[in-house]
């Protein structure tokens, strides 16, 4: 499942959503993407985003994660809007029967969030606004998971 | 054809979405850039460093290479920056 | 912060105690292990292990992470005694500025708990009572943190 | 000295906790082992394949070459399982 919104939301209470009642799951993985400040640099964080776009991209990136990990159950929630430091901006979750495809489902599913869903930074601090850069790292990142898939095949 | 701009595009054309006729000579999002560039300072400044520019035809990304063909929507924006 | 323990856990509420009122936090990945029915072939899974040892483990565990990583909060609980299906074993958090390291430093301590840890899992089903067998691959997840290591020197 | 059995190893001895007097011959962890295993069929039963079984000394993991030295606790167990 995905969801793009303004609200919060409550990682206790996601987790419950997906589990509860169920006896098949042994691993449950979430990430959780919060505001920093850095040291006070940062005071205030908008997100804005492609709607329609955004949503496609995140149902497309939960699909690939499930065709390449046997995934009991997933989430990516992500906020749009003015946040604080210390407030949530994602949430990604994945169960699976054994650790490693939850871990590795939930590091491909965050790695690919920053390099192909539709969303953009902007911070506001002490000297004004300006919109994050992206890092290459990410795309490093992401380029990872395709030579693993090549490499498999 | 609708066009939408994101962040600091949006910012630098001054315009978040708008409906145009492109010309008949335009048939690649690298085409499409460079007419683009020719409708004014806001625009020329916007698409200067052009292959930083990201683009979606559709709500898909593309290359700049992308054939137009039959779009409905073209968006332009800086590479992402979410999660 | 370790805690071995036969009460459930709150893995919001645990979150909030380790993140609250903190700005200085990019990344939280969380763990939890739980107890699967493979299919109705177990009932019931009780966890024993050696009081002493066991704390002595996993504070040496989380240490060694937290030499490797930069992580500005982690946690272990684990649980012993009786438990359900369905029910909660075992929850690993890190917290740092950035993904990479918390979701490494979580699967370092997880691979590191299910090797060295002084818990053993005895599975209870229609067919009796069995101790569950350790795995090779726990093993080799282990190796490569020791291998990796190495390699960095 | 005090030794301790948990697990399988624990259930096939039929003891969790003893204080014993080990003989000066017995210097290292295989030694003890070795020695366990002639104090009846369930200590042999128990230790039979030795290589499966781990050891802690004073509450750390030990190989079977270790030193007993001025040890006051030393457990015996199968390869843990937690997680």
């Amino acid at each position: 499942m995905i969801r793009v919104c303004q609200e919060d939301f409550d990682i206790g209470a996601e987790i419950a959503a997906l589990t509860d009642g169920r006896t098949d799951i042994g691993a449950i993985v979430t990430f959780t993407g919060t505001v920093r400040d850095c040291g006070g640099a940062i005071t205030e964080m908008t997100l804005e985003h492609y709607p329609g776009m955004t949503e496609a991209e995140l149902e497309r990136i939960e699909a690939q994660a499930n065709s390449r990990w046997p995934l009991q159950a997933s989430l990516i929630v992500h906020r749009t809007g003015t946040l604080k430091p210390g407030e949530n901006i994602v949430l990604v979750i994945t169960a699976s029967e054994h650790r490693e495809a939850a871990f590795e489902a939930a590091q491909f599913l965050m790695d690919y969030l920053k390099t192909s869903a539709p969303f953009w930074k902007r911070e506001t601090g002490p000297d004004g606004r300006k919109w994050v850069e992206a890092k290459t790292g990410d795309e490093t990142a992401t380029a990872r998971w395709r030579d693993r898939k090549n490499a498999a095949e | 054809m609708r066009l939408l701009y994101f962040a600091w595009v949006k910012e630098k054309t001054g315009v978040a979405a708008e409906d145009v006729t492109l010309p008949d000579s335009v048939a690649t999002v690298a085409e499409l850039i460079s007419w683009l560039k020719t409708r004014g300072p806001e625009f020329a400044n916007a698409f200067e460093q052009s292959d930083v520019i990201r683009t979606a035809i559709d709500q898909a990304h593309v290359q700049h290479d992308a054939r137009i063909g039959e779009a409905r929507e073209i968006a332009f924006f800086p590479p992402v920056t979410g999660g």
